[in-house]
């Protein structure tokens, strides 16, 4: 590994737009008067990130703000708009063929839905062996071995190998996925939500094979989720998104004891804990915005308990608050 | 809606020309209609002159632009064999296919959507499974082996209904329909049964695969825990949902009906367009055959953005020319 | 009685009667109009509306118009639309078929007075009569300028006939009434309505459901159990459609031919020993009773029995394998070769089933034949394109002579005289060409037909071409009417009668 | 408090399947009084769902109640005809679905689905059920509802979707709404306002809700009592403060162990080993004696239901009284 | 810690290890309509590949057959007393059980090898449309909406009359008219599947994107082409059977079953009816049985009833 200060993954200005574009006719009759216009969704909007080695980095926000593109987009399977990712310090636009393959299996990714991620018509050796016997990782003759190696260190009994996926309970399949990545030996694993459609009591079990391997293998760990009891219990620091932006980063206790951006703050009051009784839920008021249509300025004003009026025309700028802590909040620059 | 509409005339536009391009080089290369037509006997200098009249000794593409041409302004050209305009001979014919065409799909969703229904909400017993074989049957069935069967059947042997033609006809809205007088509509039944076998069968399926998808909806549950009663569940929220895909495809399927028109008229001699274009493949009259594709294609078009509209009028998630 | 409704095989590409010669045509034509003169049921010359025609001299015929005849609209027959209508005929636009040939050897028209009207031809124009049997006459006053569609509509379609055009709805049906100032007998019809049915099954079909009353071309299959029917009664007619083989006896290389294993060569059927080994393969009884059902005559000449210029020598050719195989050995082919036969499959009554029948008994005797049917679109352009070797093809004799089949067919093939027209076996022989471009400029009836009969039995015995049989026409109608039949196919509604 | 609002015993409901017989409900029982709110938690397939249809009277095919009895107001229901089935549902119950995407029905306007729910039940006008159905909008916070009620679902928020979903179930005042998961689908934010909502109405009208859900966090802060559902029966049932601070049943002890809690950051989580059992061929005895830790030989044997003082149940061998 | 790892070695649910394809076809004969339509078409399929050795005749070998057997009933001996014609003889003299046997050989052969290449032809324009996207594939599915909007009977009709009749034109006609149903199908199909979370781990574990595309999209699609193209096999034998009927699709000397009904129709109310019966009824069998089993394997196959 690495020396420890230097980050692992790091991203600067990161974006990602999806247009779709108007096609002939449509372009025809826009310049006819029709109001058509190309519908554009900034999914990731210049993002700022760094994921040290070694450590898990929570990444929380509302359903469509962004959080499995800005995942997909570091893991390397959808392309940039625009920005820069940084694998192990260098600019990734940079590297060799051969390195751009070591950083692509070294990051990799955990899913979400333990049915879709799983390729139906395959048989568990092969979900899990391919990779590593394409990537010269292992040879066939040994892959068995191999495999029980895997599957043993993820909780899987090595003799369903020859099962299909759909022969197994959903923690399992989860439990496949998991190995399927370990299998290749990474560095680092982006986990979207890879536990939010689990029940509680196999969601335990996932999570502490997720803390498991990570003290075990030293694994970077980026993990996206939108379930903050999740993310506290297992994270290092925290990232929060709204809406296409970070707007606050920090170690996991400073956000849970003091949050900054109101945002933040709103959503720590929300979260439903077990110790939490009888309550009168005092919600944040509002919808989240269409990402179609984001309100000017910063995107988080018209929920906003503490809105200004430069808050509608200027969109804050990424500060450190404290050593450690960014927040990205016109408050921040008040102080 | 603009952006649609253009797009729908350009697409159109490009289909007419290749379709017209397509039929001007075929016929050119099956032969000249000229050795059709012409009296047997005829010496060489009759067949050139008839030839010049017809303008076949032109080079293609001189044919072809002159075509276009004439096209533009509405002239199809002269049928070589009838020697009227081809728009005209073809649109004597219109009403009767679309009339037949028209009572085969009424009779397709008159007898296929409830039919489709049942089968959907009894899948499991003996209506419904028969319901699906017949549909399987009337699926497989090729429409002239009906047709003969029918005529064999209800003409010859129980004599019931007449054989073939159309019956008299009557004026509605200056255009003659059949389906008004007694023996139109006696001469109706067999044609439009035929034809409409095939599509009966296929609203039947699209319906019950509806029937049974829609039925396992929450929507449904939460309209049944309004306290709503079956009736209303089932005539009303499924319904709605279901003519969705039914009217779509069924629209879609209109097209097919009036090409698959061309089977029935010929064993029915039903005087529609569909029975004058195989007769005018036969003789090779290039104006008519050009014609009968132009028509078609363009009632096909003019289906579709029926069927568009339709769609976006009954599905409200639907805008206009959007992709789905 | 009230309505007649007939049943027909071939609907009219247009009413204007000089458009497109073709029978459907021609047919739905004498319903309205008449010629000058007529072919009776046997295509024998009857006064029409001329009621003689005699050669003044060599050049000049002389025809004399019947008088007191009058057009739908109450206006007298003259010689004038006479002189209109042969003015007409090779001006009409885009006609693919016209009667411009029959025409074609008149110089002058000579007016004599209203009734009498004198032809002036190049040469002797001993076919005149028969030509002026096959277009109708239309009237100046209505024709002139009238285009196919006038007469469609029935603007321009008044004539002399025994029937006034109605209506005619295209593809579906012709109604008629009856003229009831017409100059020949009374009409037995109150209404004719003459409807299209193409397809044979549902022809047949419409008779037995009563939807028609009379119905032409049965096919020869439903004879059988139509003629058991009690309520239907048949009739049967004899027609000058020929069935017959042209083999291509002109080219060195014939595209169709090779040896028993596929190699090419020499065109074999330039041996007459061949062709005739192929004539004597053939069991015309055969076809006659199993394909045609009964309903077709053995062919030995073009023309049956009874026609000017048929030979009373020539006899069908017996069916005769082994001697086929001698002679085929004879010619130096004892293990026979092979060829492909190409025919329509829409053209005539079981073309296709001939041209089958036709290819099992030549390989019975050793000529290994396959077969090749098209539709009658591509069949006859490429049959005109010489791209066949052995090909299957009928003629109907609409004038009711010899020269007319003789020149289109056996007649070597003449561009600029218009001989061979159909000669697409190129079949060539000097004495025959002799024999009819002799006939033709002799006006003497006795010296023509003689000169046609040995033109005939010089190309029959030739082998020019292989004659297979005479279609039968055959009509059924509802008990209690009676037709008939002709030669040429026609339903006349003239002809229907009554009975009871 | 005489007769509670509904009184469910030893109900059965039974899924009669190819693969053989699903006993998803299998046994319970429960009562709920007026004004209290109910909190079923479980794990997926535990039965949740299917007791709510069971009450609904709206089991699907092939399932079937095979036994026991539901009283509503002290009136057994299981014996209804349909007509007084359909009279019933909407009407004194109301039951609200986990998927607002689909429990609305998308090509009809909001305000036809609502207003029939309306008129099903009373005889109103069209115009009286419109009123009453912007109100009941207005109710669960819908800006403009006038307007909004013309719109059709697609041009909802999945929050605002639920807010209908939930108005409509307000419509004829019921007594009882029974609230399937309703917030599973939704964002942390958009859930707090639909509890927020839930939790003022119940206050405001003195309506019970029997809140369906597997997460424990949600009850915790919304319920008086509790109930917790392992394979087709309720094992412990008592007041929310009990049940979570001291479980009795070894499961809901797992359970409550399994959540993330802020003061065990970090540390390896409660873990009950395995999984739940196929409903089709349920061990015999206590179907959570293969996952449980304390199980012995006893527990091949139905455990005992034992009440506890201030109302608690549980069913268990080996409870941690 | 490791003892959570141990402990949740926990069993699966005991199923059987069997492959997919076992599964289906087991549940496939579950349905015994459907398993009595396979068993059909397979002998169907039998008896067609073995005509030449089953069939007392061989119809279109000219030295076998005699017009003097024209039109025999059902049952009659030859004229030489050496054969009996179990189902009459047509106006050739040629035996129509032969015939029909024949005749299934051509419509199953025309049915089965168009549809296949067909397939294998739209297949390869999908994939390749999914594949590249952009103009390529907007101007491909142009090119196949455009084809779709014309009723299949229409395209084979116009184009017969220009090509002419043969066994290799009416399979190019059914060709064209179909191909562009498998391309829609592959597309759309690759598109859902491609978008699904196994592609992006497949792309995630950097194997290469033709891999991707071929071992793992593709395979998945299978199920949804088969269903397919069994549907389809079955319409374009009625295609074709229509087509010749309609006097365009076989030469006279191959005669499909479609083209011996026709040849038959005319005979049909004359009496001699099993020149045209018999073989409508093998038609019949033979379409009926393919589309249950087309219909099964829907049921079967179909991953949406799945799970
Ligand atoms: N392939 C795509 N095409 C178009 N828009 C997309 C695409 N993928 C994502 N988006 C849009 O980008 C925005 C962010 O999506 P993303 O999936 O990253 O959100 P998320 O935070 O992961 O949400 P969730 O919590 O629901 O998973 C959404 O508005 C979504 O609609
Ligand atoms: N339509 C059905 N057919 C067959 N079995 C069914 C059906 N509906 C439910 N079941 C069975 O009943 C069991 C309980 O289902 P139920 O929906 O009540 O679970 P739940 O506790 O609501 O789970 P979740 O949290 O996933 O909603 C399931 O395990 C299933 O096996
Ligand atoms: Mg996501
Ligand atoms: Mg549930």
């Amino acid at each position: 590994m690495s020396d420890t200060n230097k980050p692992y993954l790091r991203c600067e200005g990161l974006s990602r737009a999806f247009v779709k574009k108007l096609d002939l006719a449509g372009r025809i009759a826009r310049s006819l008067g029709s109001n058509l216009r190309e519908e554009r969704v900034q999914a990731v909007d210049s993002v700022d990130l760094s994921v040290m080695p070694g450590e898990v980095l929570g990444l929380v926000g509302e359903s469509g703000c962004g959080k499995s593109t800005l995942g997909r987009m570091l893991c390397g399977i959808l392309p940039r708009s625009e920005g820069k990712i940084y694998y192990k310090g260098q600019d990734i636009d940079s590297l060799s063929a051969q390195e751009i393959k070591n950083y692509n299996i070294n990051v990799q990714m955990i899913f979400q839905d333990p049915f879709a991620s799983l390729n139906p018509r395959k048989r568990v050796r092969n979900i899990i062996g391919e990779a590593p016997l394409f990537h010269k990782l292992t040879t066939s003759s040994e892959l068995d071995d191999y495999l029980a190696k895997v599957m043993l260190r993820c909780g899987l009994d090595p003799s369903y190998t020859h099962r299909y996926p759909h022969q197994f309970s959903g923690g399992q399949r989860q439990r496949i996925g998991i190995a399927r990545a370990m299998a290749v030996q990474p560095e680092c694993l982006v986990c979207d939500e890879s536990v939010a459609a689990l029940d509680v009591s196999i969601q335990a079990q996932i999570l502490n094979l997720f803390m498991e391997l990570r003290n075990e293998l030293n694994l970077t760990c980026l993990f996206i989720s939108h379930d903050l009891g999740v993310v506290e219990h297992i994270s290092d620091r925290i990232a929060v998104m709204y809406l296409g932006r970070v707007v606050e980063v920090a170690p996991v206790e400073d956000i849970f004891n003091s949050p900054f951006h109101p945002y933040t703050k709103a959503l720590l009051d929300e979260v439903p804990r077990l110790d939490r009784r009888g309550v009168d839920f005092t919600p944040l008021a509002g919808e989240i915005p269409s990402p179609l249509d984001p309100p000017s300025g910063c995107h988080f004003h018209p929920r906003c308990p503490h809105v200004m009026d430069i808050c509608k025309k200027e969109a804050p700028v990424d500060m450190e608050i404290a050593p450690g802590r960014r927040a990205c909040c016109h408050l921040a620059t008040m102080r | 809606m603009l952006a649609f509409l253009i797009r729908r005339i350009s697409q159109s536009a490009v289909v007419l020309l290749v379709m017209s391009l397509l039929v001007f080089v075929g016929v050119f290369y099956i032969g000249n209609p000229i050795d059709i037509l012409i009296a047997p006997d005829a010496t060489p200098a009759e067949y050139a002159r008839a030839v010049h009249e017809l303008g076949l000794d032109k080079p293609l593409w001189e044919q072809y632009t002159i075509f276009l041409k004439g096209a533009l302004h509405g002239d199809f050209g002269n049928s070589f064999v009838y020697n009227e305009p081809a728009l005209k001979v073809i649109l004597d014919r219109l009403p009767a296919t679309l009339e037949l065409a028209f009572t085969a799909m009424f009779i397709a969703v008159i007898f296929g959507i409830p039919l489709g229904m049942v089968a959907g909400m009894k899948a499991n017993n003996w209506i419904g499974r028969n319901i699906m074989r017949f549909s399987i049957l009337g699926f497989s069935l090729p429409t002239f082996w009906v047709g003969l069967m029918l005529i064999i059947i209800f003409s010859v042997q129980l004599n019931w209904l007449p054989s073939g033609g159309r019956g008299e006809t009557v004026m509605l809205l200056g255009i003659p329909v059949s389906f008004l007088t007694l023996s139109g509509l006696a001469h109706l039944i067999l044609p439009a049964t035929n034809l409409a076998l095939f599509k009966t069968s296929l609203a039947i399926r699209l319906t019950r695969a509806g029937v049974q998808e829609n039925m396992q909806m929450d929507y449904v549950k939460f309209a049944r825990a309004k306290g709503l009663s079956e009736t209303r569940v089932i005539g009303l929220h499924v319904m709605k949902n279901i003519m969705i895909p039914v009217i779509t495809v069924l629209g879609m399927e209109f097209g097919s009906l009036i090409a698959f028109a061309v089977v029935t008229e010929t064993i029915f001699a039903w005087p529609g367009m569909g029975k004058l274009v195989i007769d005018s493949i036969g003789v090779l009259d290039r104006p008519i055959i050009v014609a009968y594709l132009l028509i078609t294609v363009t009632m096909f078009i003019i289906i579709n953005l029926v069927v568009d509209i339709l769609y976006s009028i009954l599905d409200p998630r639907v805008r206009l020319g959007q992709e789905r | 009685a009230e309505t007649l409704t007939i049943g027909l095989k071939g609907e009219p590409t247009s009413l204007d009667p000089h458009f497109h010669n073709v029978n459907a045509n021609n047919e739905q034509a004498i319903y309205v109009f008449d010629k000058l003169i007529r072919q009776d049921s046997r295509q024998n010359l009857m006064p029409g509306l001329a009621v003689s025609w005699i050669p003044v001299s060599d050049n000049v015929w002389e025809f004399e118009l019947r008088k007191g005849v009058t057009f739908h609209d109450g206006s007298p027959f003259t010689a004038e639309d006479v002189k209109f209508t042969i003015e007409r005929i090779p001006t009409v636009p885009n006609s693919p078929s016209s009667f411009t040939g029959m025409v074609s050897a008149i110089k002058k028209i000579e007016i004599v007075d209203p009734h009498t009207i004198r032809f002036h031809t190049e040469g002797p124009a001993p076919l005149l009569p028969r030509n002026m049997a096959t277009f109708n006459v239309v009237s100046k006053k209505y024709g002139k300028g009238a285009s196919t569609a006038d007469f469609n509509s029935g603007k321009a379609a008044i004539g002399t006939g025994p029937y006034k055009l109605v209506e005619w709805k295209r593809g579906d049906h012709i109604t008629y009434k009856r003229n009831d100032n017409y100059w020949g007998v009374k009409q037995p019809w109150e209404t004719i309505i003459a409807k299209p049915i193409t397809n044979d099954g549902t022809r047949v079909a419409a008779l037995k459901s009563g939807d028609v009353d009379i119905i032409n071309f049965v096919p020869p299959a439903d004879v059988a159990h139509l003629s058991k029917d009690s309520k239907l009664t048949l009739s049967k007619s004899p027609s000058t459609r020929l069935i017959y083989l042209h083999l291509d006896s002109d080219r060195n290389d014939t595209p169709m031919v090779t040896d028993n294993n596929g190699k090419k060569i020499k065109n074999p059927m330039k041996d007459v020993r061949v062709r005739k080994a192929i004539s004597k393969a053939i069991n015309r009884k055969a076809i006659a009773a199993r394909i045609m059902d009964g309903l077709a005559v053995p062919a030995a000449q073009m023309l049956p029995e009874g026609y000017e210029g048929t030979s009373k020598t020539l006899k069908p050719e017996a069916y005769d394998p082994k001697g086929a195989k001698a002679l085929l050995a004879e010619a130096g082919y004892p293990d026979g070769f092979k060829i492909t036969i190409h025919g329509p499959n829409d053209r005539y009554v079981n073309d296709g089933d001939i041209a089958q029948a036709v290819a099992q008994m030549l390989t019975k005797v050793g000529i290994k034949t396959e077969v090749n049917t098209m539709p009658k679109s591509v069949y006859f352009g490429k049959a005109s394109a010489l791209e066949f070797s052995l090909m299957l093809v009928g003629w109907a004799t609409d004038t009711g002579e010899h020269s007319n089949c003789l020149g289109a067919l056996l007649h070597t093939y003449d561009k600029d005289k218009g001989f061979g027209s159909a000669n697409r076996g190129r079949y060539s022989n000097p004495k025959v060409d002799k024999l009819l471009e002799q006939a033709l400029v002799t006006v003497d009836p006795a010296r023509h037909n003689a000169l046609l009969v040995e033109a005939v039995e010089t190309g029959m015995n030739d082998i020019g071409i292989v004659p297979i049989h005479y279609q039968v026409n055959v009509w059924a109608m509802k008990k209690g009417l009676d037709y008939n039949g002709r030669t040429d196919g026609y339903t006349l509604p003239r002809e229907v009668s009554e009975t009871k | 408090m005489s007769t509670p609002l509904l009184e469910i015993s030893n109900l059965k409901t039974h899924f009669f399947t190819r693969a053989g017989v699903a006993k998803a409900v299998n046994g319970i029982s429960l009562t709920i009084n007026k004004g209290e709110v109910v909190g079923i938690v479980g794990e997926s397939g535990s039965g949740k769902s299917v007791t709510g249809f069971s009450i609904m009277g709206l089991v699907d095919e092939p399932g079937r109640v095979v036994g026991g009895s539901i009283k509503f107001k002290g009136r057994e229901l299981l014996t209804q005809s349909v007509e007084e089935w359909r009279n019933f549902r909407g009407n004194e119950v109301a039951m609200i679905f986990q998927d607002p995407m689909m429990t609305l029905n998308p090509v009809l306007r909001i305000d036809t689905q609502m207003i029939e729910a309306v008129r099903t039940h009373e005889k109103v006008s069209k115009a009286e059920a419109r009123k009453r159905a912007v109100e009941a909008l207005a109710m669960v916070g819908i800006p403009s509802p006038e307007e909004r009620v013309k719109a059709y679902p697609h041009q909802f928020s999945g929050g605002m979707r639920q807010r209908v979903a939930i108005a409509t179930g307000l419509l004829n005042r019921p007594d009882l709404i029974i609230a399937d998961e309703p917030t599973t689908a939704l964002d942390v934010t958009i859930q707090s306002q639909i509890l927020s909502e839930m939790q003022t109405l119940c206050r405001k009208t003195g309506m019970s809700l029997m809140w369906v859900t597997h997460d424990l966090t949600v009850i915790a802060g919304l319920a008086n009592r509790v109930a917790v559902m392992y394979a087709g029966k309720i094992i412990e049932e008592g007041a929310v403060e009990d049940v979570l601070d001291k479980p009795l049943h070894p499961y809901t002890e797992g359970l409550v162990g399994s959540v993330p809690s802020k003061n065990h950051r970090g540390e390896p989580l409660y873990q009950i080993p395995g999984m739940t059992p196929s409903l089709i061929n349920l061990p015999e005895g206590c179907s959570f004696r293969m996952r449980c830790p304390k199980a012995t030989e006893k527990c091949h044997c139905e455990p005992p239901v034992t009440e506890t003082a201030n109302g608690r149940r549980v069913c268990c061998f080996h409870p941690n009284l | 810690m490791s003892e959570h790892t141990t402990e949740a070695v926990v069993q699966a649910p005991a199923v059987q290890d069997e492959s997919l394809i076992l599964e289906a076809v087991k549940e496939f004969f579950e349905n015994r309509v459907a398993a009595v339509g396979l068993v059909i078409f397979i002998i169907m399929i039998g008896v067609a590949l073995f005509a030449p050795y089953i069939t007392p005749q061989n119809p279109y070998d000219l030295m076998s057959i005699d017009i003097m057997d024209g039109k025999l009933a059902p049952g009659s001996k030859s004229f030489d007393g050496s054969v009996t014609y179990w189902l009459g003889t047509d106006s050739q003299g040629r035996d129509m059980f032969s015939s029909i046997l024949y005749g299934l050989r051509i419509s199953l052969g025309v049915g089965v090898v168009s549809t296949i290449i067909a397939l294998v032809i739209g297949a390869v324009i999908g994939l390749w449309a999914a594949f590249v996207g952009g103009k390529t594939d907007s101007v491909i599915m142009r090119i196949v909406d455009l084809q779709l909007s014309f009723p299949a009977i229409l395209v084979a009709l116009i184009l017969l009359a220009i090509l002419g009749k043969g066994v290799d034109k009416i399979i190019l006609a059914l060709i064209l008219v179909q191909w562009a149903y498998y391309a829609r199908a592959i597309r759309s199909n690759v598109i859902v599947e491609r978008s699904k979370e196994y592609v992006e781990a497949a792309k995630c574990l950097a194997l290469p994107q033709r891999r991707i595309m071929f071992s793992h999209v593709l395979p998945n699609c299978t199920p949804e082409l088969i269903v397919i193209s069994t549907v389809k096999v079955a319409s374009a034998i009625a295609l074709e059977a229509t087509l010749s009927f309609l006097g365009l699709g076989m030469p006279i000397t191959e005669p499909s079953l479609g083209l011996l009904i026709s040849n038959g129709f005319k005979y049909l109310q004359s009496g001699y009816y099993w020149i045209s019966f018999y073989p409508g009824v093998a038609l019949l069998i033979l379409i009926v049985s393919i589309n249950l089993v087309g219909d099964r394997l829907r049921d079967v196959l179909n991953p949406r009833l799945k799970r």
